[in-house]
């Protein structure tokens, strides 16, 4: 039987045609969609659309207490939660004038670089699925979810783990973590030499990758990009080294860099990126042990915290890009405002769509995977 | 916490329907339930924050393939529609879309709270609240979100309800799509309408029932216009 | 050959190819289980999920021209394979040769052509036209292949290409150039990475495959078995001997069909003129210089 | 050039306008007070002469008891590493104001997310229409003076806490131990 009531319609000829790309279809991350005006392989034109995952984070907020949006905060970014309940707690230590324990903050540093490093795994899997390079995805959400483990260690939670709160961290980490780290970031680095082999020098992906969603170091600037994409177009630009907060100041690492700014320079830098990160960890659990005190500052009763009036913007480096949250509060019990500026906000929408015009249609997937774009920091 | 023990356990037993002559026919009827349940291909779309936790179980580590369930790209393949978290209003079109496109037997797991009753999310304007109001769901899998065994787990139960033909809440939604299409309306506004004809196809298979129509059909008809070829738009 | 025997054969052909076929398919996603280091299905899978495809209840039809579509398609190997030899069973081979062979092979695709173009979805038709052009690059290096191989034994009967081989050894040794740009041409004919353009999942979803449900996917997958199938026996009857009893034809059809595996899980795809630009150049290349050698 | 040679640079370009008060409220961060008239020239003198290149965002704040909406323009600059925060104020009814798109691409973005979530209109803005909220007819949500919480009870239905199958379970002594109720209470 024929099931629907389509009925055909003749068109004038034209080569032109309309395609739409979600938000179910493989080749877009997460629940989104866009559309795209075609002439044969060609994209004439890319409208992004957006709000399937909306929730009204930002009026949710204003209906809760501040500490139970700690809650809340890291549905924004489903693959790298942490640097979401970071930055919220920072933004509400600045408005309380909250000293954060020192030892605190380097339990936030590592938990911040395992969570890029899980965020920059997923990246690349996805990466190489769009070019139906499954293997690669297959491994790197496998590897992934070692650093899930190491989280479940901690926390208590494989994905979303509400362990920052205002102040601090709710708990310590637990007798041989580190060393499970240690052992977890050995075998990581051991695994590397097998994804340069399938991926990072396979000339099949090297053809696909290179000159594909290139933009230069003006355009990226002129259209906000930021993060890793930015770093790919050769500005050697970090949060955590040029607006430095927790103890980033005191750590070794470098910015890596890469001069071309198409989706192989980006998935390269991602992968410097993650040694980077590797490094900073060890550091971490050098230093870590060494450093005593508590790791939560005392905070008044969190169900009757009136937080004083002010405002505050803050502001880190996620596996994304530049991340932050405006917060104002009026004095009362409830946020009067939190704004959160997610990196995919500009890079899902305007520059995805910018870069789609004049790709190929086989590249659009690519395109939005080599971004990184996170649909739900978009939508909210 | 009064004794968990305690609780009893009902077990109903199910009337066969009809006792067929053929002994034959049951073994062949056996057959393709087993074969609807070990192969079971979930479709390709993440509504929600609890689509995280699918890629873990499809890949390495957890490996779905060993049960026979693979991710399928277009609803025409797909047997499973895994509704993964909260769904905003604006999805749940697109879900129920979807849903009316997969061919059936087919079959709706509600992953995370959120599907249950809207989960964290409960004072949100942008979310609906329960899905089995607007889908038939044959499971509910709680949790925020429900790890990768979890997941498994719950898509076990459903194989095991397959087999013993237990689960067949898609009859449901020819049987009261009334029901549903109210529903429906109520959220998206009378002038709702899905390009397949859900009424035309109960009839066609037999499925429909005394509520397949009804005051919100009568709207659904009243409303409905011929789907029309898309129209260029894109500047 | 008395007239009994060769209608056993033609029915019998097809049911050994599907039941080899579904073996294939387990070792293609077995093969891709173990490289992503996983269990993978178990081992009535691809059974199981034919069975499920044909059993949906909706079947969704888009017109006639798709349900006859899908029959050219199965129905093209399914002719393809009576004039496939295999071990005691000649069926047509002696009556079709090589040539009408490769005039079969491509009925499927122009059948999926007209299936898919009518189910006016536009994935599907780009995802047909460039199956279609992946046919046309592939099919050159095929042809040249072709005809080197006829060229040399001086037919085009397989059963008697089958039995020179026999004779003299293996045509891949006699002839290397051909045997690799054959390989090349086996790698686009089944579709799989590198020259996997027109599935590619995440750029068109699933192209041809997008409209197709219920029966019509089953038919796909009953498609792919023998596709399968045929691409192993069509090289291992080339260049491999053939077989002269079960037991090493089915090795060397398995380990012929299992190279292209391992090759498709280990690389991402090319885009559709790379794919042209690769298929033109090294196997047109090859096959031309294998032709020089087995003419001079 | 060092941090402090480019604050008094900074300084200098703030000295030229009046109507402005600024203030550093941390190392790296500069609060700007400016009428609505200023704000354009302000973030025109930031972009070219004081290399602040980068918007980070447009931060919207319903202030309903001043019948004020505050617009909050972070900028950063990577030569100096400095936020600026240029805050201004527009009246509630009017809901207007200019788009500052021609400085600044990323402002399509933040203009059309205040556009649909406070009903602020940018005149000059490229994309004044819905991009989130496309299915959403309502009053614009963010909107202090609407109710998400009414409008989500007026709307939705809700799972039973006390389904019928769950009574009888508690007719022969099983079921929830504790309450949902009682948890609340």
């Amino acid at each position: 039987m024929r099931p629907e009531n389509y009925q055909a319609q003749s068109h004038p000829p034209s080569n032109e045609y309309e395609l739409f790309i979600g938000p179910n279809h493989p080749g877009i991350e997460g629940n989104y969609a866009f559309k795209l005006k075609l002439h044969g392989d060609v994209v004439l034109a890319g409208k992004a659309d957006g709000g399937y995952l909306h929730r009204g984070f930002e009026k949710l907020m204003e209906g809760r207490l501040w500490i139970q949006n700690i809650a809340l905060v890291p549905r924004i970014c489903v693959p790298d939660p942490v640097p979401m309940e970071v930055t919220y707690s920072m933004a509400v230590e600045d408005l309380c004038g909250l000293e954060v324990p020192e030892r605190a903050q380097w339990l936030r540093v590592l938990q911040l670089e395992l969570s890029r490093i899980a965020a920059h795994l997923f990246t690349f899997g996805g990466h190489a699925a769009t070019t139906g390079m499954y293997t690669t995805s297959y491994w790197g959400i496998a590897d992934r979810d070692l650093i899930l483990d190491l989280f479940e260690a901690l926390t208590g939670g494989r994905v979303y783990h509400i362990f920052n709160i205002p102040g601090g961290t709710r708990r310590d980490v637990p007798p041989g973590f580190l060393e499970q780290v240690s052992q977890t970031l050995d075998y990581l680095e051991s695994r590397l030499p097998d994804y340069d082999n399938l991926l990072f020098t396979n000339q099949v992906f090297i053809t696909r990758a290179k000159d594909v969603g290139a933009m230069t170091q003006e355009q990226a600037l002129e259209w906000g990009v930021t993060g890793p994409n930015l770093r790919a177009t050769g500005l050697a630009f970090d949060v955590r080294r040029d607006d430095p907060y927790l103890v980033y100041e005191q750590l070794e690492f470098d910015v890596p860099t890469e001069a071309a700014g198409d989706a192989w320079a980006r998935a390269m830098v991602r992968r410097a990126e993650l040694k980077q990160s590797f490094r900073i960890l060890r550091q971490v659990i050098e230093r870590l042990p060494s450093i005593g005190g508590p790791v939560r500052a005392p905070i008044p009763n969190p169900l009757a915290w009136n937080v004083p009036a002010g405002e505050t913007y803050a502001r880190v480096e996620s596996s994304k890009g530049e991340l932050a949250y405006y917060a104002v509060s009026n004095g009362g019990d409830k946020p009067y405002r939190v704004h959160v500026r997610g990196p995919s906000s500009m890079h899902a929408v305007q520059v995805l769509e910018w870069l789609a015009e004049g790709a190929r249609l086989e590249d659009v997937a690519q395109i939005m995977f080599s971004l990184d774009a996170c649909p739900p920091e978009v939508d909210r | 916490m009064s004794d968990l023990s305690k609780i009893p356990i009902h077990t109903e037993k199910h009337a066969p329907e009809e006792a067929r002559t053929n002994p034959l026919a049951g073994v062949f009827d056996e057959l393709v339930r087993f074969a609807q349940s070990r192969s079971m291909y979930m479709l390709h779309y993440c509504t929600g924050c609890g689509a995280i936790e699918l890629p873990p179980a499809m890949t390495s580590r957890f490996d779905m393939e060993r049960l026979g369930i693979q991710p399928m790209v277009t609803p025409r393949q797909a047997d499973i529609l895994l509704v993964t978290g909260y769904v905003s209003v604006k999805t749940l079109k697109r879900i129920i879309l979807t849903y009316e496109q997969m061919p059936s037997p087919k079959y709706v797991i509600g992953i995370c709270s959120c599907t249950v009753n809207g989960g964290m999310y409960w004072q949100s304007y942008a979310t609906a609240k329960k899905l089995s109001e607007y889908l038939p769901v044959d499971l509910y899998i709680a949790g925020c979100m429900p790890r990768p065994e979890a997941v498994i787990e719950g898509m076990r139960a459903l194989m095991a309800n397959i087999q013993s033909g237990e689960t067949e809440p898609w009859k449901d939604y020819y049987q009261r799509y009334d029901y549903y299409l109210g529903n429906q309306q109520h959220l998206f506004g009378d002038n709702w309408q899905t390009p397949t004809d859900v009424i035309g196809q109960a009839q066609h298979y037999g499925l429909a029932g005394p509520e397949t129509e009804g005051e919100h059909t009568r709207i659904l008809q009243q409303y409905q216009q011929p789907l029309v070829a898309h129209k260029l738009r894109l500047k | 050959m008395e007239i009994g025997k060769r209608i056993a054969d033609i029915i019998l052909m097809p049911i050994v190819a599907f039941v080899i076929g579904l073996f294939m398919v387990l070792m293609l996603r077995k093969i891709a289980a173990k490289l992503q280091r996983r269990v993978g299905p178990p081992f009535f899978q691809p059974l199981i999920d034919i069975i499920k495809f044909y059993s949906k209840t909706t079947q969704v039809s888009h017109g006639l021209l798709h349900d006859i579509g899908i029959i050219m398609a199965v129905g093209g190997y399914l002719a393809a394979e009576s004039l496939l030899p295999v071990p005691g069973m000649d069926g047509l081979s002696d009556k079709g040769g090589i040539i009408t062979l490769t005039y079969f092979l491509m009925i499927p695709s122009l059948g999926l052509a007209l299936g898919v173009g009518q189910c006016a979805n536009p994935n599907g038709s780009i995802g047909i036209s460039r199956a279609l052009t992946a046919m046309l690059a592939y099919d050159i290096p095929f042809v040249i292949v072709i005809f080197g191989v006829a060229w040399h034994y001086g037919t085009t009967d397989l059963s008697e290409m089958i039995s020179l081989q026999q004779a003299q050894g293996w045509g891949a040794f006699e002839m290397p150039l051909l045997a690799l740009a054959g390989l090349f041409a086996l790698q686009g004919m089944m579709g799989k990475q590198p020259f996997e353009i027109y599935v590619a999942p995440a750029e068109i979803a699933t192209g041809p495959m997008v409209e197709m449900g219920g029966k019509y996917m089953g038919g796909l997958f009953v498609m792919q078995c023998f596709q399968l199938y045929t691409a192993g026996v069509l090289y291992t009857t080339l260049f491999l001997g053939g077989g002269t009893h079960w037991l090493d034809f089915l090795i060397k059809i398995f380990a012929v069909v299992a190279i292209p595996m391992m090759i498709a899980f280990t690389f991402p795809r090319y885009r559709t003129e790379d794919m042209l630009r690769l298929m033109w150049k090294w196997p047109v290349l090859a096959g031309l210089l294998g032709i020089a050698f087995v003419m001079y | 050039m060092t941090e402090r040679e480019l604050d008094t640079h900074l300084v200098t370009i703030l000295r030229e306008l009046e109507s402005l008060e600024y203030r550093q409220t941390s190392p790296r961060r500069v609060r700007i007070d400016v009428t609505r008239e200023a704000l354009p020239g302000l973030l025109e003198l930031l972009k070219g002469r004081a290399s602040y290149v980068h918007l980070s965002a447009i931060s919207c704040v319903d202030w309903i008891e001043d019948n004020e909406f505050e617009l909050v323009y972070h900028l950063w600059s990577y030569e100096s590493n400095h936020l600026v925060s240029a805050h201004t104020r527009i009246p509630r009814e009017t809901a207007r104001y200019i788009s500052v798109y021609d400085l600044y691409k990323p402002a399509a973005f933040f203009e059309r997310d205040i556009f649909e979530m406070f009903g602020v209109y940018f005149e000059g803005s490229p994309h004044m229409e819905k991009f989130i909220l496309t299915e959403w007819d309502g009053p614009p949500p963010m909107r202090k003076d609407f109710d998400a919480e009414a409008y989500v009870q007026e709307t939705f239905n809700w799972q039973s806490y006390h389904p019928d199958w769950l009574k009888e379970l508690e007719e022969e002594g099983g079921g929830v131990a504790i309450r949902p109720e009682e948890v609340r209470r």
